[in-house]
């Protein structure tokens, strides 16, 4: 159990880092969208199985794709997201 | 011990997602760094009710005694709503960002300079 | 019969209803939230004489505090209610028929909008009335939300262009406006117009900033519970002590989001742009009914922190830290009031020194100021909801936020003008007006509490210099003779006005004259009545002066804080 | 090529958050006299009350007993979370929903109409046809986890948010949302709404209490227990589904 947590936690604390440090937006938000994952993983370590579902769909999925929708709309409007 | 680890690692997402709220100039970013800080706080209200050897809060068999068999529910409770209210707030921020663009054709908040 | 939850179920009931009903006209929905508010408001006041006869807390659910969630009704709590609905209503007038630059039924006029504000003004009731500090948490997140939008959804002054002209509406034109009004308020989003790009980037900062906060007080609410497993804010005033320091971080990061939104320094950043980005009438509200009902959860914050056992050990710090604070947001506030163009940013500014005041009157130790500081606040409550519709109406008549382009409007519209000045004088604290007692009281208190408590007199006293030079520079101007430097001032006074579109020599419309009297007339009554005010702040006081038997042993079922 | 003030600003905030991490970990670590982090153990904390269903009424003296299948108990919930989060701390959720209602009505106020930009790829023919099977298992999923919130983990926001990702996946198939879905959806929107504020309001008029209960609270583990935990949770799932599916209809951007 010990190792599980040590390492989910090393893992988002990398995530966060790369999420804010990566060039590429679509890229830090596909970073943000793994990092919701590892904690509703990290959820369900701590036997909060309510909390995992719920972090799951609606911090992991669809957090990531109002990001990624928004992001593609301001594309349409001339933003260049430098890759 | 293990509830050693888990705050420390939420404290190590609340700490990179308010350094990122500070420094980042681009509002995506700032509103990533906004949902980290926020996973962060909801791992570090968990793992306040955590302790090991404990069950998830469902009754599935018979349960008795003062000395509660499950991890603590409240705090899953007040997370549940944490995490709605954060995909709220994420998705309102966004669409102000996209109105933002729309009238000011950058993705950052600096004074702009025609008077209101 | 907890009835009473119905303070809360008018705004949610309005909130749900009107985009339901008024998906036609946005008319419909303004009547809706103004006929609601004024219920609410009546219903307030008719509970006041059982709740000023015994304080009581309103159940939810069957289920008992500490473990379940209870209201309180007490003078403090209900006053408060009684003073948001108030404005609110007052706000919703204004909205009916606002000459306000958003005249396209975008902003605060649309369904949406009024949806959005009734949100708003259930936060504000749900901060004040909750005695659960995760309830408040989730009040202030809705107050906060709906506020991040309407601010968002300001649009700027159509200097310059003939649009839709802001018509404010006499009741002739109520109904071409209330038809053009059903045209566009249709399902999509009406036709595009530029959003401001002030309004935007104001809200997101305000949002970025009280989110951030939010989160922290979450982390104070972990850490609390984490300690003695209790949400309940009555619970902590008689629970074992907590370790100073570790009380210390927890008091400071539950109080983040509400010295956010009492703009106290160093959380005031947000400030100028997010208030001159929101549209004038939502303005109004968020300084009348967010700042205030924020404050007064504060304060109800502070008097279990500062005599409650639970945080014993920690109320001196706690008491120096608000101290400083509350001296330097005065400083701050009007010197950033002083150097402002934008009226609603001086105004804005101006308010965050006042609840400077009220912070260090609320950190005195035993709360001697307690009574003064709910005076100062509620008369800051009344005046600044006035300047804030009475800018709106300049704004939108001079055609922009400056107020040095606004020479010469005081002559035009005397009125007008006169009740600006009214809430002015009284902001500055002159006798005769509601602020004075208020400022007089938080003074005496901070003088006879000596030590460092006089820096914080000195710091009020300089605020006070610099509101009356800014507020009587702004009223002067208004008053002022148009000079003539550009062209025949007369003639350019009869041609619209580009901002309005309607000469500035038009009457003022009935919804911005008639919550303007109203509150103006509130000011000068508590100006030359304090007492009438005071039959009820002075049991409200007490209320925060010792929560043990008037606040906890109220809520909580006999002796059982565990 | 950072400018100056922008490598000033990244020191500050490091300062800033380190500063931070210090005093907190010292406030949190000191071994002053008084009560600290995690000294109310998980199991001695008043919320086990919650999971003995004795908020009510005190334990029996011979110790509070939760079994399936036992009946009488002040909530019949077998998810003690849900009952937690839909019955005795309902005020909560409630607020939740509005924040969520809000920000629905928010995004619906102030998003722009979307320029399409030309090349708007189709979707394709293999996405065509799969989706309606998807949508089809993720309905029935997402009803599954909101109407047994209170048996099994899951309940009206997950469940919610399950049954809004099938209508997404419809936009992603290439059926843009037309104006005429959205108003039924906002309606219906609403009309949860009002729905979970009535029951709310009959709950003050039968039993007293906002929300009380006003059904029998069933036995423990069948699917008709909890009383009124199961029409709420379901009310807030619809409500949820309908929000968030407008929601993401906002911003993919009608036709």
């Amino acid at each position: 159990m010990i190792v599980w947590v040590a390492s989910l936690g090393v893992l988002m604390f990398a995530g966060a880092l790369a999420v804010l440090f990566q060039r590429s937006l679509r890229g830090a938000i596909l970073t943000f969208g793994i990092v919701s994952l590892a904690s509703a993983l990290l959820f369900v370590l701590m036997k909060a199985y309510d909390v995992a579902i719920t972090e799951a769909s609606i911090g992991a999925v669809l957090t990531t794709a109002v990001f990624f929708w928004s992001l593609r709309r301001l594309e349409d409007e001339g933003y260049e997201d430098k890759e | 011990m293990v509830q050693t680890a888990l705050i420390i690692s939420a404290s190590a997402l609340v700490l990179t997602g308010l350094f990122g709220v500070i420094t980042r100039r681009n509002v995506i970013r700032i509103l990533l760094a906004l949902n980290l800080l926020e996973t962060g706080v909801n791992l570090f209200l968990v793992s306040i009710g955590y302790a090991p050897g404990k069950e998830a809060p469902i009754v599935t068999a018979r349960i008795t005694g003062p000395i509660s068999p499950f991890v603590d529910p409240l705090p899953q409770a007040l997370v549940l709503t944490s995490i709605v209210i954060g995909l709220g707030t994420t998705a309102l921020a966004l669409a102000i960002t996209l109105r933002h663009y729309r009238a000011a054709r950058r993705l950052t908040l600096e004074e702009t300079g025609h008077a209101s | 019969m907890h009835h009473e939850i119905l303070l809360l179920a008018l705004p949610i009931a309005v909130s749900f209803l009107v985009p339901l009903l008024a998906r036609r006209s946005a008319a419909v929905a303004r009547w809706i939230a103004f006929l609601a508010y004024l219920a609410a408001l009546a219903y307030t006041l008719a509970l006041f004489p059982s709740v000023m006869a015994s304080a009581r807390a309103v159940i939810v659910a069957g289920w008992l505090p500490p473990l379940g969630i209870a209201l309180f009704l007490s003078p403090l709590s209900l006053g408060a209610v009684a003073l948001v609905y108030l404005i609110a209503a007052l706000t919703a007038l204004y909205n009916l028929s606002s000459p306000g630059e958003n005249k396209r039924p975008e902003g605060g006029r649309s369904a949406r909008g009024v949806a959005l504000q009734a949100l708003f003004v259930l936060g504000g009731v749900g901060m004040v009335l909750t005695a659960d500090l995760f309830n408040a948490f989730v009040f202030l997140e809705i107050a906060g939300i709906s506020a991040f939008a309407l601010v968002a959804s300001g649009r700027p002054l159509q200097s310059g262009r003939a649009a839709a002209a802001n018509v404010p509406v006499t009741s002739v034109e109520k109904k071409s406006a209330a038809a053009a009004d059903s045209k566009t308020a249709s399902a999509e989003p009406p036709a595009e117009a530029a959003p401001s790009a002030v309004s935007t980037s104001g809200s997101l900062r305000y949002l970025v900033a009280a989110q951030t906060a939010s989160l922290f007080m979450l982390l104070g609410i972990g850490l609390l519970y984490s300690a003695t497993g209790l949400l309940t804010l009555p619970s902590l005033v008689s629970h074992p002590a907590l370790k100073s320091s570790f009380g210390l971080l927890t008091a400071l990061l539950l109080l983040f989001p509400v010295l956010l939104e009492t703009k106290i320094v160093p959380l005031n950043f947000w400030v100028g742009r997010a208030y001159a980005g929101a549209p004038a009438g939502f303005a109004a509200s968020l300084s009348g009914i967010g700042a205030t009902a924020a404050a007064v959860l504060l304060l109800r914050m502070l008097s279990v922190m500062g005599s409650g056992s639970a945080f014993a050990g920690t109320a001196g710090e706690l008491r120096g830290v608000l101290l400083l604070l509350g001296s330097l947001t005065v400083l701050v506030g009007e010197t950033a009031a002083f150097r402002e163009a934008d009226l609603k940013k001086v105004l804005a500014w101006s308010s965050a020194g006042q609840m400077g005041v009220v912070l260090v009157g609320a950190a005195l130790p035993a709360g001697e100021a307690a009574a003064w500081v709910l005076f100062f606040l509620a008369s800051h409550a009344v005046a600044k909801a006035l300047l804030f519709l009475l800018a709106g109406f300049f704004a939108a008549r001079a055609g922009t936020n400056r107020w040095k382009a606004m020479k010469g409007l005081g002559r035009l519209h005397p009125l007008a003008a006169g009740m600006f000045t009214v809430g002015a004088l009284s902001l500055m604290g002159l006798p005769l007006f509601a602020g004075f007692w208020g400022k007089l009281g938080v003074l005496r208190a901070v003088f006879s509490s000596g030590g460092p408590a006089v820096l914080a007199a000195a710091a009020i006293l300089l605020g006070t210099v610099a509101e009356g030079v800014y507020f009587l520079r702004i009223a002067h101007s208004l008053f002022e003779a148009p000079e003539a430097e550009s062209g025949t001032p007369e003639a350019e006074r009869e041609a619209p006005t580009v901002g309005s579109g309607k000469p500035a020599r038009a009457p003022v419309p009935a919804g911005v004259l008639l919550p303007a009297l109203i509150l103006a007339a509130a000011v000068l009554l508590l100006g030359l009545r304090p007492s009438l005010a005071m039959r009820v702040i002075a049991p409200a006081a007490r209320e925060l002066v010792s929560p043990d038997e008037q606040y906890a042993q109220k809520i909580l079922p006999s002796g059982a804080s565990r | 090529m950072k400018t100056r003030n922008e490598i000033l600003i990244h020191l500050g905030a490091l300062l800033l958050v380190a500063a931070l991490a210090v005093a907190a970990g010292l406030a949190v670590t000191a071994d002053e006299p008084g009560l600290g982090l995690l000294d109310a153990g998980v199991e001695s904390r008043p919320s086990a009350r919650y999971v003995f269903k004795t908020v009510r009424a005190a334990p029996p003296e011979g110790g509070a007993v939760v079994e399936p299948g036992g009946k009488g108990y002040e909530n019949g919930a077998a998810n003690i979370v849900t009952a937690v989060v839909a019955d005795y701390r309902v005020l909560d959720t409630l607020g939740e929903v509005l924040v969520l209602f809000a920000a629905a009505s928010g995004v619906g106020l102030l998003i722009p109409i979307r320029r399409r930009s030309a090349g708007e790829r189709q979707a394709s023919p293999i996405v065509r046809t799969a989706v309606p099977l998807i949508m089809f298992l993720a309905l029935i999923t997402g009803a599954y986890i909101v109407l047994h919130g209170h048996l099994s983990p899951g309940g009206g926001f997950s469940g919610g948010a399950v049954i809004a990702s099938a209508f997404i996946l419809r936009f992603l198939a290439g059926r843009r949302p037309d104006p005429r879905g959205k108003r039924l959806l906002s309606a219906l929107e609403s009309a949860a709404g009002l729905a979970l504020l009535t029951v709310g309001l009959i709950g003050l008029a039968v039993s007293g209490t906002f929300f009380a209960g006003f059904m029998p609270q069933g036995t423990l583990g069948s699917f008709a227990s909890g009383g009124i935990l199961v029409i709420v949770y379901t009310l807030i799932g619809i409500k949820v589904a309908a929000e968030l599916s407008g929601l993401s209809a906002d911003f993919v951007g009608g036709k």
